[in-house]
């Protein structure tokens, strides 16, 4: 699964995107933040307020309980600020 | 009534009177055409630029599907919707809605819609470059945008 | 915030576009100007043209007032309201509103409230020719009109 | 008192505009009107309901129980449908 980050996740974390191999217990967006957290500095401030960050599977919003299973891509930003 | 519907995410300028036009040319249907155009503002001369950044597919295909939402509820003779990304100095524009419809109410609305719509789920964050120099801070979202779109949930 | 209003009646078209620029030309202080355009609609190939009627000199006047309610009411960092008279062929514009200011709510509600209260409260009568020689009716006022600006009336 | 007449008002009274010098105990608009209607035919066809026709007094609207004293110039109107 490849993960983008937007933003200042994206500066948090410090790369643009990444291959993720999360292990079969990650089943939702929020397990997947949970175990994000745990790889380094970057990812914990990124996520710091885990319920704020906002995610899009597959270019599509979705809720923090989604499932990531099938997911091709997944993206986790800030809320949004266009307009 | 169907119309057209245009969706361009785009660092280029646009010219809203030739999209205006375009919407508009050669029809005798409509009654009514709104142009919302978004500037950027200086913030009290505070502001050199903004940088727009953007999730390149994901913007394109969320503005397409809340265009088809606004389709859906408004009967819509064509609807424009351009969104820059990159650099943008202050007056310069950001964002163009044209709405086109037989009666005005229809047409207000559905551009009032999609702009609260475009604040609120279009992936597009802004970041400051401030005159003196300093690496300016990510905007923050508002509360009052979203309460703009949460009004315009069917209950 | 306050803006410049410009308020014109005139047999001749207008340039929505060079009308909107003016009201932004140099300025970086304002975030959001909404135009609308109203245009003659053909009425399914009925209508040859709209002849609109007026009362010179008070059309002037009580535009004028409903922009002044408007300047009231929102913070406007300018107002361009123009409306024609005369024969109108189908397809041909109108009447102009552009609205700018800080933020879109404002913009769009203010260019709403303008062309609500144009409706109701401008003089101007619209007779129908028809394409098939007859002498059309007089448009009749529409009670939903009445109602889109009784909504404005404060409580 | 000049009076001006617009669109099927003026087309039934067949005049654009006159010079009225009505009576003292016309005092109001609903009075105008109702001593217009003796006129003539025309008079009485623009005014059938009468109550539905506007008036502005010095190119300002106005209600029919408005005084029409002082009065510089009446306009009389079917319900407006610009914009």
């Amino acid at each position: 699964m490849k993960a983008v980050y937007f933003a200042w996740v994206r500066e948090r974390i410090g790369k643009t995107e990444e291959i993720l191999l999360p292990p079969a217990e990650v089943a939702t967006v929020a397990d997947l933040i949970a175990w994000l957290k745990q790889k380094g500095e970057g990812y914990d401030a990124a996520f710091e307020n885990g319920s704020t960050i906002r995610a899009a599977i597959d270019h599509t919003h979705v809720k923090h309980d989604a499932a990531i299973a099938g997911a091709r891509e997944i993206a986790f930003f800030p809320p949004m600020t266009g307009g | 009534m169907s119309g057209a519907a245009t969706v361009r995410v785009q660092a280029e300028p646009f010219d809203a009177a030739a999209e205006s036009a375009a919407l508009t040319q050669g029809r005798s249907d409509l009654g009514a055409v709104v142009t919302f155009t978004g500037l950027c503002r200086d913030e009290g001369g505070m502001l050199e630029a903004l940088e727009i950044e953007h999730y390149p597919g994901m913007a394109e295909e969320e503005i397409g599907r809340v265009v088809a939402a606004a389709q859906a509820r408004w009967p819509l003779g064509g609807v424009t919707l351009i969104h820059r990304y990159g650099r943008i100095a202050p007056g310069a524009p950001i964002v163009l809605v044209v709405t086109a419809s037989r009666h005005r109410v229809a047409a207000f609305e559905a551009a009032s819609f999609l702009m609260d719509y475009m604040k609120t789920s279009a992936p597009f964050w802004k970041k400051e470059h401030r005159r003196d120099g300093t690496s300016g801070d990510w905007v923050e979202a508002k509360a009052s945008d979203d309460a703009a779109a949460d009004r315009w949930a069917r209950p």
